[in-house]
């Protein structure tokens, strides 16, 4: 019960849904079932915020380090949620206003939950992005280093590929008429060319690679050799 | 405190001064925002049994609407953003004014910013307080999102469509109906929630396993379509490519460097054999053209990442500090 | 059903609409219109083929044409044609796509003929949608090279195309599936009866029990990242199995491994591996379910967490195995600013370049996927990375003996080698 | 002559900052990354300032790819109908953001007919606030649900293109704004995607691009044309897609701003809008952010044979 038949209900399943790809009756079954895992993931959520709200308050009930943040982490939390699902503050449907705000929509322009996600989430969001510029500096002066061979193949590309791709690459390699024969070797048509050949063709390896490789890793569970997902059979 | 804390706190004090000063005793009323609000109003002209909205523009003539009575009408004010610009612009009698809420929305959204930021110089507390924040927001964000588009669309709005018509969801269509096969996914759910008791907790693991199989299989067949066959198609191509009648030495060089570049990759991946010898060889080519790959990899990204650092510091000169106006916003300020 | 399978009055409609204009000295039609449906496929295609018209020498092409001819009693518009393709002259056969032999109609399109469905009666919801079996019929026109078209050629009733129980275009697909799928089984098959198993070093991978020794001797935990993708991603579960592997070892040399994760489901599935690692380590006791939690479902909320949470607890490793988008040069790089060992497994190509350029080991792509099988040192688990093999010969196979043949066929021109370059990528290759 | 200049003055900038590092050895090697970030954020601010204020951007030259998404788009006529897809956050506006407005304003100005979709649940906002700075205000002639219309957000991420290729009415019933589909009138004969003249897909990510392909132009190369733009990031993965599946691509702020100054070249007039000017613009911090890290790479690997050279000797 608490191994063998999980492990029946992902090896049929499996199967099943192969087979189904073959049938034309059949093939919209992997719709349903993604629809269903949606569903799912989403009743999930009960476990997650749950979970979320048990590590934060268990730290403010410690006294752990830091536990003043949990407490934001809480009130934003409950705030937040508070706000979305209740709907507070939207407008009603235009189409059907006698139905109330429960018919309006839950991030309508102007409504508290709008707010919170145009002053909190999207700044948060987009300057945590932002970071990045700043860690692909930093790491492409550490890293890219000519130590050896691949070494000076990956920072020559990336370097041909930074400049080719602004208008210092066009304005360096200007003096090479762009009818002649050599019109090949302007940064902007080498960085053409790199992605063209060098990157599709790395590429192409790659997703074979991993076709072959999510293959093998279906199989293995599907054949019951990979069983590590299903845990211990303890209670 | 440490010296480099009392220089920080100068320089935060300095700024915090100068945004003040700004704000307050210069034309450019910082960060201010506007919003046109236009009135919406509905009034009921059916009775109880069936109700008959109109706005109250579209009414016919007949009707005293300032006789119906206020449990049938409903109003209220649609906001949209708007700017100075269009604030000074507008006609008399014009419906933009100046949001506070939308005004302080602005400045929390830049001193996140900023705190966020701060964590490049190293951890402190306003990072902390930021971090939390999102945490606590972002989890919240996508429960209401999975709540509203899922769960009450396609699994409530699939086993009771009428309560969700009345509820929540009026535009619902009239032909849809109850679909009992979404008890499946209520029950599977169910068996997982069912870990939050204290005994039987290995019941979730039947839903799991059901769908970690499902999708076993489905992968298996995308990924073997799509990535497997379908680029080994687009692999050929003839390494003699001719243009209109004439050898074009460029295609055909570029075709023999795809073939010996993907041959060379795959020999890498390769896990029978040890890379020694030719193996050896090929599969130092191979990660050759991978090294390229990731080179060009990086570089595109680079680009991308930049221009998200830019438009966020757009924000800060643009919305919050209003230094630039490149949208002409505010009237060249 | 059988109401709506009734073939009605279409045919007498199909003749007399037709597009062409028809012009002085116009070229014959073709003749002999026969419509069959296409083998071995969802009810989707129908076959169409014509004898050529007499003046097949001068024209320029056919042009075929499709319309939609209700086999119930469904309203009758007169059918409206409209241009599927063209082929060249001298062609004799076409087949159509997209004709599906049932499509979903609404109660009140079918209202003016309310009158004739009896049995069964249609339903009172004017939006309930049905399902209704309809034909197609078909007209092609001959294009002279003066641009003058021919009469219509049609057919004279409306046809059903038939669903097979097997998709016959995806045949050769099958047969691929099954010889990988095959090649796999036979090698796991091998190795459990005992063959050995030679399979090559995988950088990295002795790594592992090496950096989780190290967070221990150092008395700091070992963070492992599962990628940000929810369970139904095939990375997240390659990279669950993993992780199966470094808790035991971790619960043997007595480490913490702290699991932060953005899907609940992940949590939950992390839990049941981790719980079964330290079982099988022996130390059942040691296993903390708090390490393994959820933080949020938003990338940057998650890596917002963690950033803040590696720069402050300073683990001594870190493992990033799963499906990994924007957040991989942050997770990194805060890794790498805090002298963490980092060793990272991905297929997502994208963000390769930057595990690679800033941690200390990195599983590309299938190696990623293969690690799991070489970690787990079971025979059978090796003897899939066998199987994988098989898969990239017939890969070397296929792409040399296609390039070659559509080489010599550039070369020497010759039409049949060119056919079938295009027979392997149209038909085989889909 | 530019490239003498720049390659006198790259040479003397590694002259110079060789001899720096030979000086302060000590400090290069541990060079405190800060430093790092500090370069950058000014290589980045000083343009966006300065062009902000300026409002001067660089000549653009588009490069094929963008050409061609260009040139399918223009192809077109009026009344063809675009299915425009946008999935992306605001993570990822500073990228897709100015495609996103100039695919708008490209299909406005020929008089296309717009559906915007979302598979992203935030792609939706993004569809609404394009309608907002684009459409409403700049083409007031245009009527929702006559000339364009939002279908929304659905869940289902790649599940739902594979339903919606075949049949749009099984997944959506209602447009975004909670108006039965049967009621509007540009969705009369629209039963499945297939019937669009042209897919326009907008991708930060997954689900995006590379599902449009896999679940829609490839199993109806037919019927179904695409172009794209996406981050940087995905384009090298897209590549391969080129030209069959995909006819043109627009990779990242380089491939917006190409784009951007073909149709507003041709189509903008003199006085456009800076709105429509976005991706032009931030080219300029791109220009000196890449420089910069051209820059940085040199100086990484000054750095390391210089300290290879010193651990040689002793």
């Amino acid at each position: 019960m608490k191994r063998n038949v999980p492990l029946l209900l992902a090896i049929i399943a499996g199967f099943v849904m192969i087979v189904a790809f073959f049938i034309p009756y059949t093939v919209s079954w992997g719709e349903d079932v993604s629809i269903w895992f949606d569903i799912l993931a989403s009743i999930a959520f009960i476990l997650g915020g749950g979970n979320l709200l048990k590590v934060h308050l268990k730290k403010v009930s410690d006294q752990a380090k830091g536990w003043g943040y949990s407490i934001i982490t809480i009130v934003a939390f409950l705030v937040m949620l508070f706000v979305g699902l209740t709907k507070l503050g939207v407008n009603p449907n235009p189409q059907f206003p006698g139905h109330g705000h429960w018919a309006g929509q839950y991030n309508e322009v102007g409504s508290p939950f709008y707010w919170l996600f145009e002053s909190v989430f999207k700044p948060l969001q987009a300057t945590i992005f932002a970071m990045l510029a700043f860690y692909v500096a930093s790491a492409a002066f550490r890293a890219f280093r000519a130590k050896n061979m691949e070494a000076i193949l990956l920072l020559a590309t990336a370097f041909f590929i930074l400049l080719g791709r602004t208008a210092a690459g066009v304005f360096l390699t200007d003096f090479i008429p762009e009818e002649s024969g050599y019109s090949g070797l302007r940064l902007e048509n080498i960085t053409v060319f790199i992605m063209d050949v060098f990157n599709t063709a790395g590429h192409r390896a790659i997703m074979i690679g991993v076709a072959l490789g999510t293959a093998s890793v279906s199989l293995k569970i599907l054949l019951g050799v990979d069983r590590s997902y299903l845990g211990s059979g303890e209670g | 405190m440490s010296r480099e804390n009392t220089i920080w706190l100068i320089v935060f004090l300095i700024g915090a001064v100068m945004l003040f000063g700004r704000a307050m005793f210069t034309e450019h009323g910082m960060a201010k925002m506007y919003v046109e609000e236009s009135p919406r109003e509905f009034v009921d002209l059916g009775d109880e049994e069936n109700p008959d909205w109109v706005s109250i523009e579209e009414a016919p003539e007949y009707v005293d609407v300032s006789a119906i009575p206020a449990d049938h009408r409903v109003s209220w004010k649609k906001q949209r953003t708007s700017n100075y610009g269009e604030f000074v612009q507008q006609p008399a009698g014009g419906n933009i004014q100046f949001s506070l809420a939308r005004s302080i929305g602005v400045w929390l959204a830049a001193l996140l910013t900023l705190f966020v930021l701060s964590f490049l110089i190293k951890d402190n507390p306003f990072y902390k307080i930021a971090e939390s924040l999102f945490v606590g927001i972002s989890a919240a964000y996508w429960m209401v999102v999975a709540f509203w588009d899922q769960i009450v669309p396609n699994l409530i709005g699939k086993l009771s469509p009428t309560f969700v018509r009345n509820w929540a969801m009026p535009g619902l269509g009239e032909d849809a109906r109850q679909e009992l096969l979404y008890l499946i996914p209520l029950i599977l759910g169910l068996m997982l929630l069912w870990r939050l008791s204290p005994k039987g907790g290995w019941i979730s693991r039947w839903p799991m396993a059901f769908f970690i199989g499902t999708f076993c299989g489905l992968r298996l067949i995308r990924f073997l379509q799509a990535d497997f066959l379908l680029q080994i198609r687009a692999g050929i191509d003839p390494l003699y490519v001719t243009e209109g009648g004439v050898f074009d030495v460029w295609a055909s060089l570029a075709n023999v460097i795809l073939l010996i570049g993907v041959l060379s990759c795959l020999v890498y991946f390769f896990f029978s054999f040890e890379h020694k010898g030719i193996v050896g060889k090929t599969a130092k080519l191979g990660i050759w053209f991978l090294m390229i790959t990731f080179g060009a990899g990086f570089a595109y990204t680079v680009m991308g990442r930049i221009a998200l650092l830019a438009i966020r510091l757009e924000f800060l000169f643009d919305d919050w500090l209003w230094l630039i106006d490149p949208t002409d916003k505010r009237l060249g300020i | 059903m059988r109401l709506y399978q009734i073939t009605t009055l279409m045919a007498a409609l199909v003749i007399h609409v037709s597009p062409s204009s028809v012009q002085a000295q116009a070229p014959a039609p073709p003749t002999n219109l026969e419509v069959t449906d296409h083998p071995w496929d969802g009810g989707k295609q129908i076959d169409l083929s014509w004898d050529l018209s007499p003046d097949d020498a001068e024209l320029l092409r056919y042009e075929i044409y499709k319309a939609v001819a209700q086999t119930g009693p469904i309203p009758q518009k007169p059918p409206k044609f409209e241009q599927v393709d063209s082929v060249p002259a001298g062609t004799t056969s076409f087949t159509v796509d997209g004709v599906p032999f049932q499509v979903e109609m609404m109660v009140r399109d079918l209202e003016p003929h309310r009158t004739l469905f009896t049995d069964p009666p249609l339903p009172e919801n004017q939006k309930k949608r049905l399902k209704l079996k309809v034909g197609y019929v078909f007209q092609v026109v001959a294009i002279a090279r003066n641009g003058s078209r021919s009469t219509a050629l049609a057919t004279t009733a409306p046809f059903t195309p038939t669903m097979q129980w097997f998709e016959g275009s995806r045949f050769y697909f099958s047969f691929m599936t099954l010889i990988i799928c095959g090649a796999v089984v036979f090698w796991i098959y091998r190795a459990k009866k005992g063959r050995p198993i030679k399979v090559r070093k995988i950088a990295g991978l002795e790594a592992v029990d090496e950096a989780v020794g190290r967070a221990t001797e150092m008395g700091r935990s070992v963070l492992f990242i599962p990628g940000i993708q929810d369970i139904n991603e095939i990375q997240t579960i390659a990279g669950l199995t993993i992780l199966a592997r470094v808790a035991k070892t971790a619960a043997a040399y007595g480490a913490k491994v702290e699991v932060p994760t953005s899907k609940s489901l992940v949590m939950t599935t992390a839990r049941e591996t981790v719980q079964a690692a330290f079982l099988e380590a022996g130390r059942p006791d040691a296993y903390n379910k708090d390490l393994i939690y959820y933080v949020t479902d938003e990338q940057f909320g998650y890596v917002a967490y963690l950033q803040g949470m590696m720069v402050r607890e300073k683990p001594a490793t870190c493992f990033y195995m799963g499906a990994f988008f924007a957040e991989s040069l942050i997770l990194a790089e805060t890794g790498n600013s805090i002298g963490a060992i980092q060793i990272a497994g991905t297929a997502m190509p994208a963000q390769l370049p930057f595990f690679v350029a800033a941690c200390d080991y990195t599983l590309i792509g299938e190696e990623f996927f293969a690690a799991s099988a070489y970690l787990s040192g079971e025979p059978e688990q090796l003897g899939s990375l066998k199987g994988q093999d098989v898969g990239k010969v017939v890969v070397a196979i296929l792409l040399l003996v296609g390039v070659l043949m559509a080489t010599l066929g550039v070369i020497f021109d010759n039409q049949a080698l060119l056919k079938a370059v295009a027979y392997l990528k149209e038909t085989i290759l889909t | 002559m530019a490239l003498l200049i720049t390659l006198g003055a790259t040479a003397g900038f590694l002259v110079l900052l060789t001899f720096a590092v030979r000086a302060r050895t000590e400090f290069f090697k541990n060079l405190d990354r800060r430093w790092i970030f500090l370069l950058m954020l000014v290589a980045v601010a000083v343009p966006v300032y300065v062009i902000g204020k300026t409002k001067e951007t660089f000549p653009e030259k588009a490069l094929p790819k963008a050409q061609a998404v260009f040139d399918v788009i223009e192809e077109l006529n009026e009344g063809d109908k675009v299915l425009l897809a946008f999935d992306f956050d605001p993570g990822s506006e500073g990228e897709l953001g100015p495609m996103a407005t100039t695919f708008a304003y490209h299909c406005a100005t020929k008089k296309l007919k717009m559906y915007f979709i979302a598979l992203w649940p935030i792609g939706r906002q993004m569809i609404d606030d394009n309608i907002a700075k684009i459409i409403e205000p700049d083409f007031p002639e245009m009527v929702y649900g006559v000339d364009y219309m939002n279908l929304g957000f659905k869940a289902g991420n790649e599940g739902v293109i594979n339903v919606i290729v075949t049949d749009i009415k099984q997944l959506y019933t209602t447009d975004a704004y909670g108006t039965d589909i049967a009621a509007i009138p540009m969705m009369e004969g629209i039963d499945s995607i297939q019937k669009m003249d042209l897919i326009i897909n907008v991708s930060a990510g997954y689900p995006g691009t590379k599902e449009w392909v896999q679940y829609a132009v490839t199993p109806f190369p037919h019927d179904i044309r695409m172009v794209a733009g996406c981050t940087g990031v995905q384009a090298p993965l897209l590549y391969p897609y080129i030209p069959q599946q995909l006819p043109g691509l627009l990779a990242a702020i380089k491939g917006a701003s190409e784009y951007e100054s073909l149709v507003i070249n041709k189509y903008g007039g003199d006085d456009i809008s800076g709105k429509y000017l976005e991706a032009q613009r931030r080219m300029g911090p791109q220009l000196v952010a890449h420089v910069l890290m051209v820059l940085l790479i040199f100086a990484g690997n000054i750095i390391f044979f210089v300290e290879r050279k010193r651990e040689a000797r002793s």
